[in-house]
């Protein structure tokens, strides 16, 4: 049982990992096929996690509306949502556009799912600026490094900013642009790089201890 | 058998969009735009539906995208066609859903150390090309036309070089941060506040305009032909809030400040 | 007690901030301010002089491959070149290859035609969503109608007066490509290099310093660059809309964020000295 | 019948020959031209190569046909002006081309031209020459097959590389030590003791996000390592701990990383299922609900950790403005300006890695901590050394030199 239970998995993930690593040095064609028939087997798997997630979702709501708890009326918009979607979408075969109209899925994309997407997204903007009012405040010389960072970046995107730039410090003839391309292709590429390199590495040890099963701590312990 | 098609061709008809579907879109868009603003205000049920609303349409819209474009064409109709290579992801997707079911919910490991072994064997040596070789690369070219450098753009690559070294020290895990590594290591800081900041202010312009977007569109729907919606929909928001908040006024406490 | 009302205000409501934001984005799009800019970039005057030079009644092909996210950036850009074509008398072709885009491209048709008594069909003509642009972008380089035989109504797009002596990219003075994704460097490598037509594009201010290159070696001849590229090319054709009421909310919007850092920080340092 | 047409088609196109002929001169042979097998590929392209012809002008043009038949069909496959296309064009590396600028080398892609997979079939070529339109040179035609090949010499740097990094990984995993294995402090993790006491002390819960990635990015599984770790704590503590997910094979690894937690701190009794739910899989709906609740609930601590996108500052600043504790950690560097500047504590990058062998000890985990250290180590050795040879190389006008190191560090 445990073999079944532990062993097989543990040699999937080995197996899989050794071949999918070796296929980036192989250029021939079984090494391509074998590569893109892995990528359709593990789109066709996500599609059934989705449904995992779906079922939770459904069951969690559920609960919340037959045990009444508190505000279990908007657990009910949760399958209005879901409807207000996937009826349309059978109704069109899944598709927003038929010969040049917009179909009933279109219509929902378009003035449900879209403006509640986009206008999440533009939540950002608000609290972009909140975050900046209570950051940017210099309290040591590394805060004050950030600030100046962000400031010259902030004032010098709109020509607003670039106005002002050359009225204060047009003596140094170098232009807002030009101080923004010098701090994102200088300095700012040192910090991401950096960055970048550690992130790999450590990227690259943590995937070898899952292809070894050195790390199995996510298939929990039996 | 015929009612029932004409009953069909009725209900089917009733979603053929027209131009009042169109004003009715554009009162549902507002509606639910402002009431995720109103989120910035303070937690309200308004908002409450529109969250629940929206957890519901993006699974919606997503079981959709799925269902189409992988559950029909990749795994139905190649079983139609007696391709019977689709059973094996089927399989192993079907093994994750035994999670619900928890004496055998250890066969949902096959799904996932599958994904897991994709996942790391594609990690490793995309990441050791990209993230590795090639940034080493990339610190080190620019000096290969030294001949014909200026001695500013000398000066900008040794310090994009002497950056890279300081932000790895910072990142060096199994040596004491003090005396000369913690210099160079603090002056690796700098950079990476460098970095935070410039991206920060990077990413500014991008989401006001966004949020420009969101507004202009507002405005769009607050015309006569399409009925006023914002500006009706706005005046009953600030409406409820402040009939909500006269009838709480005197019970202390019950404010919810989003500040 | 001036260093208590000092904090006070440093932990201020940050709905006052929110507030503050909202007004300054949305004033400008009632009514546009037109704050200076007087600066236009190279690439917008490039795409705005080669288009300006294009003998009138010529044709020119439109890709609008964008969708609602990017909206905000494109939809100006795309209004004004299409404006600046009806303009200068040229025919205009439109294809898309996003099918998020087809709802916009008709907002812009709503619109704009009617402005310079332009008629569908014999000054302009839109053709159908196409998915798989590679194959489109190769079959135009023959045969265009081997691809769009029917215009979006359902017309034969042979008969079409618009369309007169149109057959491949050789009868096109210009393509245009407004797009976020990557079709452009697609017009590029498939159709500007390969057939020898001028390319101009128009991207997200994000994506925007990745062209560089292809300006460089002349392989896109002008390229408009988020809405401040817009802002520009309404300037120049004197036609100020989306992009400089945009630009302007942005411009205020910028000059809110760098007020509150430096109030905050001067607050700060009036409470440390103090 | 048809005979007598096919002699006059014959008669004629002999004609046609011959007045060619007579009006230009014979166009020169192109002589040398090698068609082999593009190596290191799927068996989808020839390699050309030629020699310069010493007397092209700026004018020259060349022409490259290509066809699948034994005879005719020829095909245009390639048209480039004389000066382009050499050796040194080709984008490989000194161990695996020993092209020179003193030839033509053309890449031809057949899938391009003839549509179909090309492996194992047999393909002729010919060059031309022309010059200012006129027909130049011409070069007989060459056969080649192009095949599958089993090795990408060209990424060599690539795999030794990973053969080293793979040695010193199993020299250190298996030489994992109990004691004496040193890590420097980490601030972020420090303050995690100190929020979940915060949140018992409050008796309010702490949120626990681990992101929007799947299972199989590295973010998440470090993520899943520290919510064991914290988890434990909150056991410990007896204080409460809500896990919002996004992907659901994520929550069920983190259910049963939560459950053996709360076992090893002795407290099966208080785990409960609901500790981990499902939220959304979909990034905004995901983030506006996880608000909603944060701003309901105003949880004492918030932890971010894993793979975030633009949700990431949405989530962190509701957090900060309900007053929570918040640490945040993620890899996405695009994200790290946000959480810097909205948390309290942010682990940067590879801080996310090191943090579950920082809190759990464990040798095997603090050893692979030693690989990731040596893999800096390298690259700032080579970054060092790199930069001097190259600079020293490019000054003294060494071009090979310079080229066989920019080869080294080229990623193919």
């Amino acid at each position: 049982m445990k073999f079944i239970k532990k062993q097989i998995p543990l040699m999937i993930v080995m197996v899989v990992g050794l071949l999918t690593l070796a296929s980036y040095y192989v250029p021939n064609k079984h090494s391509v096929d074998y590569i893109e028939l892995l990528s359709k087997w593990e789109n066709i798997v996500m599609a059934f996690a989705f449904l995992l997630g779906l079922i939770s979702l459904f069951y969690s709501h559920y609960n919340k509306i037959s045990r009444k708890t508190d505000g279990w009326g908007y657990s009910l918009f949760v399958y209005i949502g879901f409807l207000g979607m996937v009826v349309p979408a059978m109704m069109n075969g899944g598709r927003q556009m038929v010969d040049g109209r917009l179909t009933m899925l279109g219509w929902s994309f378009n003035y449900i799912y879209n403006a509640l997407s986009a206008t999440m997204f533009a939540v950002l903007a608000f609290y972009i600026v909140s975050t900046a009012y209570r950051s940017f405040r210099i309290k040591s010389k590394q805060a004050f490094v950030l600030f100046l960072a962000a400031f010259v970046l902030i004032l010098g995107k709109v020509p607003l900013g670039q106005i002002i730039w050359d009225f204060l410090l047009g003596w140094t003839h170098a232009t807002v642009s030009e101080v923004i391309e010098w701090i994102m292709s200088v300095p700012a590429v040192a910090g991401k790089r950096g960055i970048m390199i550690g992130i790999s590495i450590g990227a690259i040890v943590t995937s070898l201890k899952i292809i070894f099963g050195i790390e199995r701590q996510y298939m929990g312990k039996d | 058998m015929e009612l029932f098609a004409n009953l069909w061709a009725w209900f089917s008809g009733l979603f053929v969009i027209t131009p009042a579907w169109m004003t009715l879109g554009a009162w549902v868009a507002v509606g639910l735009t402002i009431f995720i603003f109103s989120f910035l205000y303070k937690d309200n049920p308004f908002f409450k539906i529109a969250e629940h609303l929206y957890l519901g349409a993006g699974m919606g819209w997503w079981f959709q995208v799925y269902l189409y474009s992988i559950f029909i064409p990749k795994v139905w109709d190649p079983l139609m066609a007696h391709q019977w290579g689709v059973i094996i992801p089927a399989v192993l997707g079907i093994s994750l859903v035994t999670q619900f079911i928890p004496r055998i919910s250890w066969m949902s490991r096959y799904g996932f150390t599958f994904m897991m072994g994709y996942g790391a064997g594609l990690a490793v040596p995309a990441g050791l090309s990209t993230d590795f070789i090639a940034q080493i690369g990339g610190t080190i070219e620019p000096l290969s036309r030294m001949a014909s450098m200026t001695p500013f753009a000398i000066f900008n690559s040794l310090l994009v070089a002497f950056g890279v070294i300081c932000v790895l020290f910072y990142f060096f895990f199994s040596v004491e941060h003090k005396g000369a590594v913690k210099k160079v290591s603090s002056i690796g800081i700098y950079f990476l506040m460098i970095y935070f900041g410039a991206a920060f202010g990077n990413t500014v312009m991008a989401r006001f305009s966004l949020l420009y977007g969101r507004f202009d569109e507002l405005y769009t729907y607050s015309g006569s032909n399409y009925f006023y919606a914002t500006q009706v929909i706005l005046i009953s928001m600030v409406l409820y809030f402040v009939v909500h908040a006269l009838a709480n006024k005197g019970k202390k406490g019950t404010s919810e400040e989003a500040a | 007690m001036l260093k208590e009302k000092l904090e006070k205000f440093f932990k201020i409501d940050r709905r006052w901030i929110f507030l503050l934001l909202a007004i300054v984005l949305f004033a400008p799009i009632m009514k546009p301010i037109g704050l200076p800019n007087k600066t236009i970039s190279r690439d917008a005057q490039n795409a705005y002089t080669f288009m300006d030079n294009i003998p009138a009644g010529s044709f020119v092909l439109f890709s609008l491959d964008y969708d609602p996210s990017t909206r905000p950036e494109l939809h100006p850009q795309a209004m004004a070149m299409v404006r600046h074509a009806f303009k200068r008398d040229l025919r205009v072709g439109v294809v898309t290859f996003i099918a998020g885009s087809t709802g916009l491209i008709s907002q812009i048709f709503a619109k704009v035609p009617g402005e310079y008594n332009k008629v569908n069909g014999t000054d302009y003509v839109i053709f159908p969503y196409q998915a798989n642009y590679a194959a489109v972008m190769t079959q135009m380089g023959s045969d265009l109608y081997g691809i769009y035989d029917k215009d979006q109504d359902g017309r034969d797009a042979r008969t079409l007066p618009v369309m007169k002596g149109v057959k491949n990219y050789k009868d096109m003075a210009l393509v245009v490509d407004i797009t976020g994704t990557s079709i452009l460097d697609q017009w590029v490598a498939f159709v500007g290099d390969k057939f020898n037509v001028p390319v101009v594009g128009g991207v997200t201010a994000i994506s925007q310093p990745g062209y560089g290159p292809y300006l460089q070696t002349k392989q896109l001849k002008g390229l408009l660059g988020g809405m401040k590229g817009a802002a520009e090319y309404e300037s120049l054709i004197k036609e100020p809309g989306k992009g400089t009421s945009g630009i302007d909310s942005l411009n205020l919007a910028h000059l809110l964020v760098l007020i509150l850092i430096m109030t905050s920080n001067i607050i700060l340092l009036i409470i440390r000295y103090l | 019948m048809i005979k007598y047409k096919a002699i006059l088609t014959l008669f004629l196109s002999l004609l046609s020959v011959n007045a060619a002929f007579s009006a230009e001169p014979a166009p020169a042979v192109i002589s040398g031209l090698t068609a082999v097998d593009m190596p290191y590929d799927v068996g989808n392209a020839v390699m050309l190569r030629w020699a310069i012809n010493p007397s092209d002008t700026p004018d020259t043009v060349y022409v490259v046909h290509a066809s699948s038949q034994q005879a005719g069909a020829w095909v245009e496959a390639d048209r480039f002006s004389a000066s382009a296309k050499t050796g040194d064009d080709i984008e490989l590396p000194f161990w695996a081309w020993d092209g020179s600028a003193m030839e033509h080398a053309v890449k031809v892609e057949l899938n391009n031209i003839f549509g179909e997979s090309a492996a194992g079939s047999v393909f002729r070529f010919k060059v031309s020459a022309l010059e200012k339109g006129l027909l130049k040179a011409e070069s007989a035609p060459v056969p080649a097959t192009p095949v599958g090949n089993w090795f990408r010499l060209d990424r060599l740097n690539n795999i030794v590389l990973l053969i080293v990094i793979v040695i010193v990984f199993f020299w250190a995993v298996s030489h994992a030590k109990r004691k004496g294995l040193f890590i420097r402090r980490i601030a972020g993790l420090d303050a995690i003791d100190e929020a979940i006491g915060r949140a018992t002390e409050m008796g309010k819960p702490i949120y626990y996000v681990p992101g929007i990635g799947t299972m199989s990015s590295i973010s998440t599984i470090a993520s899943a390592f520290i919510l064991g770790e914290v988890s434990k704590k909150v056991a410990q503590y007896d204080s409460q701990i809500k896990v919002p997910h996004y992907d659901p094979i994520v929550m069920t690894v983190c259910k049963e990383i939560v459950k053996q937690s709360y076992m090893e701190a002795g407290r099966p009794d208080s785990y409960r299922e609901d500790i981990n739910f499902f939220v959304s899989q979909d990034q905004f709906s995901y983030a506006a609900s996880v608000d909603g609740m944060i701003s309901r609930e105003k949880p004492a601590a918030c932890f971010f950790m894993g793979y975030f996108m633009a949700e990431s500052l949405l989530l962190a600043e509701v957090g900060a403005t309900s007053g929570a504790i918040q640490i945040a950690g993620t890899d996405i560097e695009s994200q790290l300006p946000f959480f810097f500047t909205a948390c309290d504590y942010t682990l940067i990058g590879e801080e996310l890695y090191a943090a579950g062998a920082y809190l759990s000890k464990e040798p095997m985990l603090l050893s692979a901590l030693k690989v990731q250290d040596f893999g800096k180590l390298v690259v700032m050795v080579s970054v060092f050394f790199g930069i001097i040879l190259v600079a020293a190389g490019a000054a003294l006008h060494w071009d090979s030199f310079v080229n066989v190191i920019l080869n080294l560090f080229k990623a193919y």
